[in-house]
């Protein structure tokens, strides 16, 4: 494994980001391990997710950017419950998701970076969620193309998949959220 | 206020005269209290002044209404070393001010007996007379009858209508929040639905707007500031009424007479006299039941409570204790967090 | 409103350029005094601008002592006591930061400077911030000049 | 009758339509009037929180802001849906506890936010605070005797704490008082809480059978008959990956996942038709089977005690 | 008028190089009140001691200023000084133009100038001083030690030795605290039992102590060297003074309790001694589950006891004790693991603490010495010790270390390993803290000979599965999950104050940590000392600590208090706060700053005109007060004063400044 170059890879500030945009310090965090100990998920993440916390620690905003842990996060929360010093890991978590789509890096999940698009596109046309439309616009961006084609036409047969997506009134609403959000990150973007 | 409020205000009023007399008369006859202070119509003027009824028959000139605008809680401190109960009929500023000297342990719960009666407010004479277009001394009588108030002035016969009662209300009586008085051994007056209601509302003013002009004054340039305050202490006689009329001003020996240690020189010195108002204002800090009769003692009219209000703002501010003269809150300055602010430490 | 007089060498063009400020330091005997008195062992230099007022403790000031002291000619006035939780006598200085964070907010309405009034917390091993806070309170006291606003003329 | 605004969200309308329907058809029968929120949108779950924190609280809040906009005033919201329940409390939280995200969100709305004073429920929440275990044992009217049933909680109903507050995060008990409440016996199990996976049931299908298998193994190792649960994900996760995790373990795990007001729905009385059962992926035949038995059991020993 | 002598050092060059001592003494002749001044190389040496001396007697001296080094230096020389030439010791005020002068200026002028200013300020000051005396006060010989576990038994033993009389007050019906339950003693596995027991003994044999057993302090009053204190002896329904100890009462008693001792583990009888070695052996009963006290009627034990010692209307007795220092030896309670949801402690039999474990392998504990687990009596094979449970844990627990763990886990490892063949020991850790002589090793010989596997992680989640305890940790040494199937879980639970501390702590006028720990005067230099004179501090009510640290406390704390008790009798300290009686208006808010408890109200009669008036004034006690001054500032009539520092003192220095 590369060694940590320090002060030198890391990017100055980052940590600090990381903090106020989970709203919580990562620095308090002091490495026991009990998040990665009770993470569902963490068996399958590149980084465990206590050593995502030591990368921001130490500034290694690249690196962490490039890891694929924190797409993997299934937001169960079980790290913050537990974490001893009041860590959010969370929190940490879905902040490194908005960093990174930010930043505009290459997501170190591309599945679950196409998934949370597809479902959003859709939130922001229609207002709600389409489920059918999202696992279509999902597999078109993920070229999964075939993988649950047979869950699918079992969910269609019991009436579970809506075939004509809804739209509601507020849609311009939602819609213009979406662009007030998106242009506020945009003008943060400039700043960084 | 709408005109039957105003109407049914007056009949109140009238009421709780009498029962206040009553009751009065009552404990005197009983010899279950030595004295009862209470307020009088004055013979030369439209203010009441106080009374000190020892007979039933004294009782009688009690007065409540508007025009009864001076403290009484101070008085007990002159009764404090003679025997027997002495009854306050207390508005909530004056049941505040009891409260304090009993906190300050400087008069006897047992010896004191405090009559609550409700209060709509005392009139600011000052702006009555500008309302009316005329100096306070041409006001003669003011009553509060028939729905409004009444108002005879000097060379006059007869009274006239004037303006709304809280049109004419100084500060302290439009940001008071005690109008109930609390902390009382009896409620006077019985059921008096426009009076109650009146005074179970919420202070015409918040907290906020009473303290408009200290965040004026806040954001004006340190040197204005300094000529503002140094204007007003030029005109400042030394007279001690503010210190007199104070409920919380009442040690044994004020440290303003002192000589041995000497905290004050000549009055002459602006700088004394800022000495002057550093420690009366330091020392009523965080105690001050913010009555006001500093500023209505005060002869020459200095703002004594934008002082006073200054003190509780930042104690507000910085320590989080909103109204430390309500009961039920911590004195501020008798006690610490250990996580106080450090602003400049 | 006109301002008091200080004394005319104060004043003068030329002494403007010599003039330094008085500052009267109240110090806790337990924790600032001993710094001070460690910087001196440690021969840290500062300006010869304060005068320090022993004290028990940082609880012992009055405020009314803060007001005689400009009074009486000081430009500014320091009070040094032991860091909070570190009182010599537990809680002595707790009770002088709600005493001071009050009285600076005061002075400040008054009309004067608030930086004429500093409070540090300085323990007996901190020789180096003794001299640290006089040197930056020398500088930010000069800054404002003397203090002429509740000085007697005398 | 309890009149509460619904916030049903994006999944009651398609993969968990069965929770919706036997929550509506269960409501009356529990005293409970819901009226849905007029035009509701996306809570903001999942993808928004997960790639935007103001996206997600400007999502919630316009929610929030129209159920305070309601006829008839601002009343509690059920939200039967963990995820939506989730997002709902933690925006009320968040912009109660900070005025710039408050002003932030207001801006990314373009509407003042005025849902400070509307509270969004959890339906166990609702059931036993509002409505009180006694209420629904008395509306059963087909006890549930003999069945064993696991409450699954999942993540997002218990978790964090100082958000949802109303159960235990490490050992909830509110849906087990629920189930003993139909006359069925709460199993005590240790995967109350365990995530299934569910955000990342499509996307990572291997991982998460894994976890499913897990649950799944550890409800049937303490004997029971079905699972419930609260959440339109870990039910649809726990249901549709089923077969899956079952062949991980070389297994067929048979275990239906109900929701928890068709499991209520069954003991007060509801057809199978109106709570959908035809829906699930995993058969709930051999369950209602199971209920019958039980039940006819249970009259003949009734028979023979009088 | 006054009579000042000024005497200003060069103290070689140190203060000469930089102050022209001419130009202060030039200065300082024409300081009002100044009649003499001098100056000499080295005043603190005897030639400048002897010119002080003889100008006093010379000039008629009545007060002095040496400007010299800090005061902290050389006050104390120079006030016997002045004492041997017939001075009040305190009429003397030292200008410190070392230290806050010369040292630190290196300009001649400036410095020279700042020195003058320095004199003044302290002849201003001196001119105000008057004689101070300090007062008396007698001592009762004798001390009153609150707790009866290691620490308090160390302590008494230690004060009896001294000579002086002790009293012990111990709530639970015998002695021994925590350390009773214990098994063996890290690092040297020593039987705890077998070193605590004997020390038990001592004390009812020793013929210095009196124990009142089964007894809790009422009320503290006073103050030093002369407390009173009330205790009530709770009703134990045994006459002690009769019973045997026999043990026929709780053989035939019907009723089985939940043993305390065990820690539920094991049971006891209504009538019972907690553990067969306490002491006093003397039967108790416990009257919530006493059938008799229940239903009215049972009293086998009556019948069965020879020495005729039950006594059913037995009442709780008061009694009065006055000592003259007291030590405080509360000990501590274990923190309550059902915070910990996720590792199920009360809810599965099988994750245990590590006190519970210590009954587990404790020969006379519940089974015997053998370690079974508590589910199925099954002897495990795999046990898993998870530490830093409550400790270290800001969320569900406390933030410190409770720095016993790592050493007690250790030790649970060895013991595993020994009693129980073959089987596995693993421990997940944070940090093994070990500062301890031979601790380093012990940890060593657990991991290494004993074979104990340490994981450097905090564990998730304990759940069962088929019989077994699944631990769910992570190795964050490796960055993997480590899973492990255990029989036995056993949590190194934190130490925490006792639920009522914070009560004891108010009864007995001393601070408490946020913990709830009672805090020492300073953390490093009176370790042992409160803030309260008299009122010592032994063992785990101060902060967690394990037994040599306890017991050297304690033997601190009681030669502290031997000391105390030494001396005929105590003189207080001289500059403390004094009331004018004739300006304190008596409103007592100098009361709640003084942090010694040293002013109280008193009623004082004047005569006004022909009436005798009574009021009230405050009133400091010489023995309590420190002379911090605090009360000074909080007194708006300026009734109080701080001798030594008045304010006509201040503001003479104050206005010296800038003359």
């Amino acid at each position: 494994m590369k060694a940590l170059v320090l002060p030198a890879s890391g990017a100055p500030g980052f940590a600090a980001e990381v903090s106020r945009l989970a709203g919580t310090d990562v620095q308090a965090c002091y490495a026991c391990g009990k998040c990665s100990a009770g993470c569902p998920v963490s068996a399958s993440m590149d980084y465990q997710p206590h050593q995502i916390i030591r990368l921001v620690q130490l500034d290694q905003k690249d690196e962490v950017l490039s890891a694929s842990a924190f797409w993997l996060c299934a937001s169960c929360v079980t790290c913050s419950v537990r974490c001893p010093r009041e860590v959010k890991l969370a929190q940490v978590m879905d902040a490194l998701r908005e960093i990174s789509r930010r930043s505009g890096v290459a997501a170190g999940q591309p599945r679950i970076a196409a998934f949370y698009g597809s479902f959003l596109d859709l939130v922001r046309s229609g207002g709600r969620l389409h489920e059918l439309g999202m696992t279509a616009m999902y597999k078109l961006r993920s070229r999964d193309l075939f993988g649950d084609i047979d869950l699918g036409v079992k969910l269609m047969l019991r009436g579970k998949l809506k075939l004509i997506p809804g739209r509601i009134k507020g849609r311009h609403h939602v819609a213009g959220i979406f662009r007030r959000v998106r242009e506020h990150e945009a003008g943060e973007g400039g700043k960084r | 206020m709408s005109a039957v409020a105003i109407a049914d205000l007056s009949r109140d009023l009238a009421r709780l005269e009498e029962s206040v007399r009553a009751r009065a008369s009552e404990l005197l006859e009983s010899q279950q209290v030595r004295m009862v202070i209470g307020h009088k119509r004055a013979w030369n003027g439209p203010l009441a002044v106080a009374h000190f009824a020892v007979s039933p028959k004294e009782a009688r000139k009690f007065a409540a209404g508007p025009h009864c605008t001076g403290g009484l809680a101070k008085y007990l401190l002159e009764e404090r070393e003679k025997d027997g109960v002495v009854a306050v009929i207390a508005r909530g500023c004056d049941a505040l001010g009891v409260r304090r000297l009993l906190i300050d342990r400087r008069v006897d719960a047992e010896k004191v007996l405090v009559l609550g009666v409700p209060c709509a407010g005392c009139l600011d004479p000052a702006k009555l007379a500008e309302a009316l277009g005329v100096t306070p001394a041409e006001l003669v009588e003011v009553t509060l009858a028939a729905g409004a108030l009444r108002v005879r002035l000097a060379g006059q016969e007869q009274a006239a209508a004037g303006p709304p009662l809280d049109k004419v209300l100084p500060p302290t009586c439009m940001a008071c929040e005690v109008r109930m008085p609390v902390e009382v051994a009896e409620m006077l007056g019985g059921d008096l639905a426009a009076l109650t209601a009146l005074a179970g509302r919420p202070p015409a003013i918040d907290l906020e707007t009473a303290e408009a002009e200290v965040t004026r004054l806040e954001e004006l340039s340190a040197d204005d500031r300094y000529a503002y305050w140094a204007g007003h202490f030029q005109r400042c006689l030394r007279c001690f009424a503010c210190r007199n009329a104070c409920p919380a001003c009442n040690c044994r020996v004020c440290a303003l007479d002192s000589y041995d240690p000497k905290w004050l020189g000549h009055p002459t010195e602006i700088p004394e006299q800022f000495m002057f108002h550093f420690i009366r204002a330091v020392d009523v800090a965080g105690r001050c039941v913010a009555c006001g009769e500093c500023e209505r003692a005060c002869p020459v009219g200095l703002p004594l409570m934008q002082l006073n209000r200054k003190f509780s703002k930042d104690i507000r501010t910085l320590f989080g204790v909103d109204r430390p003269h309500l009961p039920g809150e911590h004195e501020p300055l008798g006690k610490f967090e250990p996580d106080d602010p450090e602003e400049f430490m | 409103m006109s301002v008091a007089k200080t004394k005319p060498e104060a004043d003068g063009a030329n002494a403007a350029a010599e003039w330094q400020p008085k500052i009267v330091a109240f110090c806790c005997n337990w924790c600032s005094y001993a710094g001070a008195d460690l910087a001196g062992t440690s021969r840290l230099q500062y300006p010869p601008t304060v005068r320090i007022v022993r004290v028990p403790c940082s609880g012992r000031v009055n405020p009314r002592f803060l007001i005689r002291a400009l009074q009486r000619g000081a430009d500014g006035v320091l009070v040094a006591g032991c860091h909070p939780g570190d009182c010599h006598y537990s809680t002595g200085n707790y009770f002088a930061r709600r005493r001071f964070l009050l009285a600076r907010r005061f002075i400040e309405y008054l009309g004067l400077e608030p930086d004429r009034l500093w409070v540090k917390w300085i323990s007996g091993s901190e020789g180096n911030k003794f001299a640290d806070v006089v040197r930056e309170m020398s500088a930010a006291v000069a800054k404002l000049g003397p203090n002429r606003k509740v000085r007697e003329a005398r | 009758m309890r009149v509460y605004s619904y916030y049903p969200g994006c999944s009651l309308e398609g993969t968990a339509k069965e929770y919706d329907y036997s929550l509506r058809a269960l409501a009356p029968l529990l005293g409970m009037q819901l009226v849905e929120i007029h035009d509701w949108s996306c809570c903001g779950s999942s993808a928004a929180h997960a790639t935007s924190h103001r996206l997600a609280l400007a999502l919630a809040a316009r929610n929030l802001n129209l159920a305070a906009d309601m006829p008839g005033g601002a009343r509690d919201i059920l939200v039967p849906c963990a995820m939506c329940y989730n997002r709902l409390k933690v925006t009320s939280a968040e912009l109660a506890a900070d005025s710039g995200l408050r002003s932030a969100v207001e801006s990314d709305l373009g509407d003042k936010w005025r849902g400070a004073a509307i509270t969004a429920k959890a339906l166990p929440e609702v059931l036993l605070g509002d409505i009180g275990v006694d209420a629904v044992a008395q509306a059963v009217v087909q006890p549930l005797e003999g069945l064993r049933v696991a409450s699954y909680y999942g993540c997002l109903l218990v978790r964090p704490p100082e958000y949802t507050g109303f159960d235990d995060p490490e050992s909830p008990k509110s849906m087990d008082e629920l189930v003993r409440a139909t006359g069925a016996t709460p199993v005590d199990w240790p995967h109350k809480v365990e995530c299934c996976g569910g955000g990342l049931s499509i996307t990572n299908r291997e991982l998460v059978a894994g976890l499913v298998a897990d649950i799944l193994g550890a409800a049937r190792d303490a004997g029971a008959d079905v699972i419930v649960t609260a959440c339109p994900m870990c039910q649809a996760n726990l249901d549709t990956r089923q077969g899956l995790a079952g062949k991980t373990r070389g297994t067929d795990f048979g275990l239906p996942v109900l929701y928890i007001t068709q499991l209520l729905g069954l003991a007060c009385g509801l057809s199978a038709a109106s709570l959908s059962f035809q829906s699930h992926l995993v058969s709930v035949a051999p369950l209602l089977e199971k209920v019958r038995q039980l039940g006819r059991a249970r009259q003949a020993a009734g028979g023979e005690g009088c | 008028m006054p009579r000042i002598g000024v005497f200003v050092c060069w103290c070689g060059s140190n203060i000469a190089a930089t102050v022209d001592i001419g130009q202060v003494t030039e200065a300082a002749a024409e300081m009002p009140h100044v009649v003499c001044v001098e100056d000499n190389k080295y005043t603190c040496s005897e030639p400048g001691q002897a010119s002080i001396r003889q100008a006093i007697a010379q000039h008629g001296l009545d007060r002095v200023v040496v400007a010299a080094c800090s005061p902290r230096m050389h006050e104390n020389t120079f006030r016997k000084t002045i004492s041997a030439a017939g001075l009040n010791p305190y009429l003397l005020e030292i200008a410190n133009i070392r230290e806050q002068c010369s040292w630190v200026h290196a300009d001649r002028v400036a410095a020279t100038a700042k020195a003058i200013d320095l004199v003044r300020m302290a002849v201003a000051k001196v001119a105000q001083h008057s004689a101070l005396t300090s007062s008396t006060s007698p001592v009762t010989r004798r001390a009153m030690v609150i707790g009866g576990g290691i620490a308090g038994i160390q302590a008494a033993l230690d004060i009896a030795d001294a000579g002086h009389e002790v009293v012990v007050v111990e709530r639970s019906p015998t002695l021994g605290g925590h350390m009773a339950q214990l098994d063996k003693t890290f690092p040297t596995l020593d039987c705890s039992a077998c070193i605590l027991t004997p020390k038990m003994v001592e004390v009812v044999q020793h013929p210095k102590i009196t124990l009142y057993a089964y007894s809790e302090v009422e009320k503290v009053d006073g103050y030093v060297g002369s407390f009173k204190v009330t205790v009530r002896r709770k009703a134990r329904s045994v006459d002690e003074s009769k019973c045997t100890g026999c043990g026929a009462c709780w053989e035939k008693c019907p009723v089985k309790v939940k043993s305390e001792f065990d820690l539920g583990l094991g049971t006891r009888k209504a009538i019972y001694v907690p553990f067969p070695q306490a002491v006093p052996a003397k039967a108790t009963i416990d009257r919530e589950h006493c059938i008799y006290y229940l239903r009215g009627r049972c009293r086998i034990c009556e019948r069965f006891c020879e020495a005729k010692a039950i006594v059913f209307d037995q009442q709780d007795e008061i009694i009065n004790v006055e000592v003259g220092a007291i030590v405080v030896a509360t000990g501590f309670q274990q923190f309550d693991q059902a915070a910990y949801g996720e590792y199920g402690y009360g809810e599965y039999p099988d994750v245990i603490t590590g006190l519970e474990f210590e009954r587990l392998v404790n020969a006379s504990g519940p089974t015997e010495g053998k370690i079974k687990r508590p589910s199925d009596g099954k002897v495990p094979e795999t046990v898993v010790f998870i530490k830093c449970v409550g400790s270290r844990d800001e969320h569900k627990g406390v933030p410190y270390c409770s720095r016993t763990c790592c050493m007690y886990t250790a030790k649970h490892a060895i013991l595993t390993r020994e009693k129980i063949h073959g089987s596995k020991v693993f421990i997940f850790y944070m940090d093994v803290r070990t500062p301890g002589k031979g601790y380093e090793e012990f940890y060593r010989r657990a991991s290494e000979e004993d074979g104990a596997r340490y994981l450097r992680g905090r564990v998730s989640r304990v759940y069962p599965k088929g019989g077994k305890m699944v631990v769910l940790g992570e190795d964050t040494l490796l960055g993997r999950k480590v899973i492990v199937e255990a029989d036995l879980v056993v949590l190194a639970s934190g130490m925490i104050a006792q639920p009522d501390a914070q009560e004891m702590a108010r009864k007995l006028g001393v601070s408490y940590d946020q913990h709830g720990f009672l805090t020492e005067a300073h953390p490093k230099l009176r370790p042992v000392e409160t803030n309260t004179a008299g009122i010592f501090l032994a063992g785990a009510c101060q902060g967690p600590k394990d037994i040599p640290d306890t017991v050297a406390q304690a033997c601190a704390a009681a030669s502290k208090a031997a000391a105390l008790l030494n001396r005929e009798a105590l003189e207080a300290e001289a500059m403390i706060a004094c009331v004018d009686e004739a300006r304190c208006s008596g409103c007592l808010w100098c009361e709640p700053v003084c942090p010694y408890k040293a002013i109280s109200a008193k009623t004082i009669s004047e005569r006004v005109g022909r009436r005798t008036l009574t009021r009230s004034v405050a009133e400091v006690n010489p023995s309590l007060c420190h002379g911090c001054g605090a009360c000074t500032v909080a007194c708006r009539d300026s009734a109080l004063n701080l001798l030594g520092f008045t304010n006509q003192q201040i503001l003479a220095e104050v206005e010296a400044v800038c003359p």
